[in-house]
């Protein structure tokens, strides 16, 4: 097996989970309109105060993508579930790991696309000052969804294939993303406040290393864990 | 069916039952102890007496949840049985323990600090490891596969032992409001002393715990597995 | 691109990320606490927002109102010095010199208006001066009552 | 300093006794557990 057939497998695993997703679009809507729903519901809960509710953004906007990309785990594996594909595609020879990269990638564009579309109303709904730093921003938004994206991979392998699926993914994925959580909010909070004790640089940092712990790990025991 | 009759009368080992004995006067003796020979401490009172079941409690915490991992990465390489009901065993007891660990920093909090709960790294991260073990004993109690359960949880284990290192170290990277650990040279003999001797008395009543849990689960385990063959081989079941 | 080569890279990522987080100098991320300098060099930003302030308490400022349950005191951690005014009993431990963490905001009158004292104490524990036996503090216990 | 109501011997005994409650519950469990999968192993074996 070389390095280039293993590329070859990983591209062809994302893009025809990404097909799927695209021929249908049901998900993708469901999950976006999930996610504002639950902007304006936190807008609700959290009252009128429009200075409170600009503080408590960062993290708002982090827990919707959180909760609601969970319902995008599932899909990931629940149509190769139910076809039975998902033991064809492990009798292929080659690296399990490809197969979870290729779901990886698959996820991250769905969760990344929904973020998209998510941000632009949560602008709008929370006041917040879109201020200088937005590259840094994006990088933030990028390495905060793809440690969430990563453990939520890892764990929809386990959880969509036994009872109580519903109940078990978050259970499992959420105490772990606590770290991504944290150091995701404290940077986009500090970002958005233009950075005053210049601490952004360090959550940053700190989002990467979790970011690489939970990768290197999720490829050494998804090939375990995947097995029949 | 013999082997199923015999394994419903097996007794317990005797050096269980000699071993749980022990543990419960040790730590009942332990404790009686700490409190005859350690003085109130100057500004904390009496309320360093609560170390004394506090600290060991979070060691045999520590202890499990390595145990766990060990067992997890045995399980990996070898596919023991053996190993997997050990993790699940130590998973369990650690969870208790870390919940004991977490209701006596409560009332210690209460005392000395003023508050029941704030969102301190440490507790944070303690409170963190707990729920990813309630989660671990929920995943299995939800797989009906025998080998499944074992492969997932160990993949579980060993993601949420991870967290170990970084609860323990957590107040000397971060700026906590819990203390750093106490060593011989910032504390008095006298409580240095009293803590080791209820470490120890608490150690021998985690391996009672973690024997007792395991014996269950063999018992339970190697139940199923006798039944199973029973059934396929086509004899008389009584159900 | 064998299972080899799998398990070798997934390691050395976990072990990169692990020596990372604990080398690289990421420890003064996760701050639980902001020292007096340290909320004063945020300029504009100190004012009005919450945060958790810690120094130690100044000798001789308690000023505590037992009745109103009322407390202020001044908070220093060296350098700087703030006062804090808050509401409600302090913890047992609460005295000069002690270290505190104190949650509220520093309002505009330069003030610090906390919501909740907390006692932050060293990990020293040490027995009261020689001749003081255990034995004492039981006995004057029950004399007590 | 203060001449507050809290009384330190609340909070030891109230640790020490969560510690033991805990323990014996855990015992307890323990206890139950072992039964349990004893009389499991009984009733497979069609001697109920």
């Amino acid at each position: 097996m070389s390095f280039r057939s293993e590329t070859n497998r990983v591209a062809a695993v994302a893009w025809k989970d990404l097909t799927t997703e695209r021929r249908s679009k049901a998900n993708f809507n469901a999950v976006l309109f999930l996610a504002a729903l639950m902007l304006l519901m936190f807008g609700f809960a959290l009252g009128p105060d429009a200075a409170s509710l600009r503080l408590a953004a960062a993290g708002i906007v982090w827990l919707t993508i959180m909760f609601s990309g969970n319902l995008a785990f599932h899909r990931s594996y629940q149509v190769e579930l139910e076809g039975g594909a998902l033991e064809t595609l492990l009798l292929y020879p080659g690296a399990r790991s490809s197969i979870f990269l290729g779901k990886l990638i698959a996820n991250l564009v769905f969760v990344l696309l929904v973020l998209m579309a998510l941000i632009p109303i949560a602008i709008v709904l929370y006041d917040i000052p879109v201020g200088p730093s937005i590259p840094l921003l994006f990088l933030v938004i990028f390495l905060g969804t793809f440690g969430f994206v990563t453990l939520g991979t890892f764990y929809a392998s386990m959880a969509s294939r036994s009872r109580a699926r519903e109940v078990l993914l978050p259970l499992l994925l959420f105490p772990m993303l606590i770290p991504v959580l944290l150091a995701s909010v404290e940077a986009t909070g500090a970002l958005l406040q233009g950075d005053p004790m210049g601490e952004a640089g360090r959550w940053i940092r700190l989002l990467v290393s979790f970011d690489v712990i939970f990768l290197g790990a999720s490829i050494l025991a998804f090939g375990a864990v995947i097995e029949e | 069916m013999q082997e199923l009759k015999a394994l419903s009368e097996e007794r317990a080992p005797k050096w269980l039952i000699g071993l749980t004995a022990i543990a419960f006067m040790a730590v009942a003796g332990a404790q009686v102890f700490g409190f005859i020979t350690s003085p109130a401490a100057e500004q904390y009172q009496h309320s360093q007496k609560i170390m004394y079941v506090h600290v060991p409690a979070a060691w045999n915490a520590f202890l499990a949840f390595i145990v766990v991992f060990w067992a997890s990465l045995v399980y990996l390489w070898k596919r023991s049985e053996g190993a997997d009901l050990l993790a699940e065993s130590a998973a369990e007891v650690g969870a208790v323990f870390t919940g004991l660990t977490l209701l006596l920093g409560s009332i210690w909090g209460k005392w000395a600090w003023g508050v029941w709960w704030t969102w301190d790294p440490r507790l944070t991260s303690t409170a963190v490891l707990f729920i990813i073990f309630v989660g671990y004993l929920a995943l299995r109690s939800f797989t009906e596969d025998p080998e499944r359960r074992a492969t997932w949880s160990a993949g579980v284990g060993i993601f949420g032992a991870l967290n170990v290192p970084i609860v323990y170290m957590s107040v000397r990277w971060w700026r906590t409001l819990h203390q750093v650990q106490s060593s011989p040279e910032t504390m008095s003999a006298e409580y240095v002393t009293a803590l080791r001797v209820n470490g120890i008395a608490f150690l021998l009543l985690l391996v009672a715990v973690l024997g007792w849990r395991y014996r269950a689960a063999r018992i339970q385990r190697r139940a199923e597995a006798l039944h199973e063959e029973a059934i396929l081989e086509g004899r008389q079941v009584h159900v | 691109m064998n299972k080899r080569f799998i398990g070798v890279f997934g390691t050395v990522l976990v072990l990169t990320g692990f020596g990372y987080l604990i080398w690289g100098g990421l420890g003064g991320s996760l701050v639980y606490f902001v020292t007096p300098t340290e909320l004063l060099a945020r300029g504009e930003a100190a004012y009005e927002t919450p945060v958790r302030l810690a120094g130690n308490v100044v000798p001789g400022s308690v000023n505590w109102n037992a009745r109103e349950l009322d407390l202020r005191f001044h908070l220093s951690d060296g350098e700087t010095d703030i006062e804090v005014w808050s509401k409600g009993a302090p913890p047992a431990m609460f005295q000069d010199t002690m270290g505190v963490v104190v949650e509220g905001r520093y309002n505009r009158a330069g003030i610090f208006e906390s919501s909740s004292v907390m006692v932050r104490h060293s990990n020293e524990y040490k027995a009261p001066p020689e001749g003081h036996r255990p034995a004492d503090t039981y006995e004057a216990l029950i004399r007590e009552e | 300093m203060f001449e507050t109501d809290v009384n330190v011997w609340n909070y030891v005994i109230g640790a020490y006794a969560v510690s033991w409650l805990t323990v014996i519950g855990y015992t307890l469990r323990l206890w139950v557990l072992n039964r349990r999968a004893s009389r499991f192993a009984a009733e497979l074996g069609g001697d109920v």
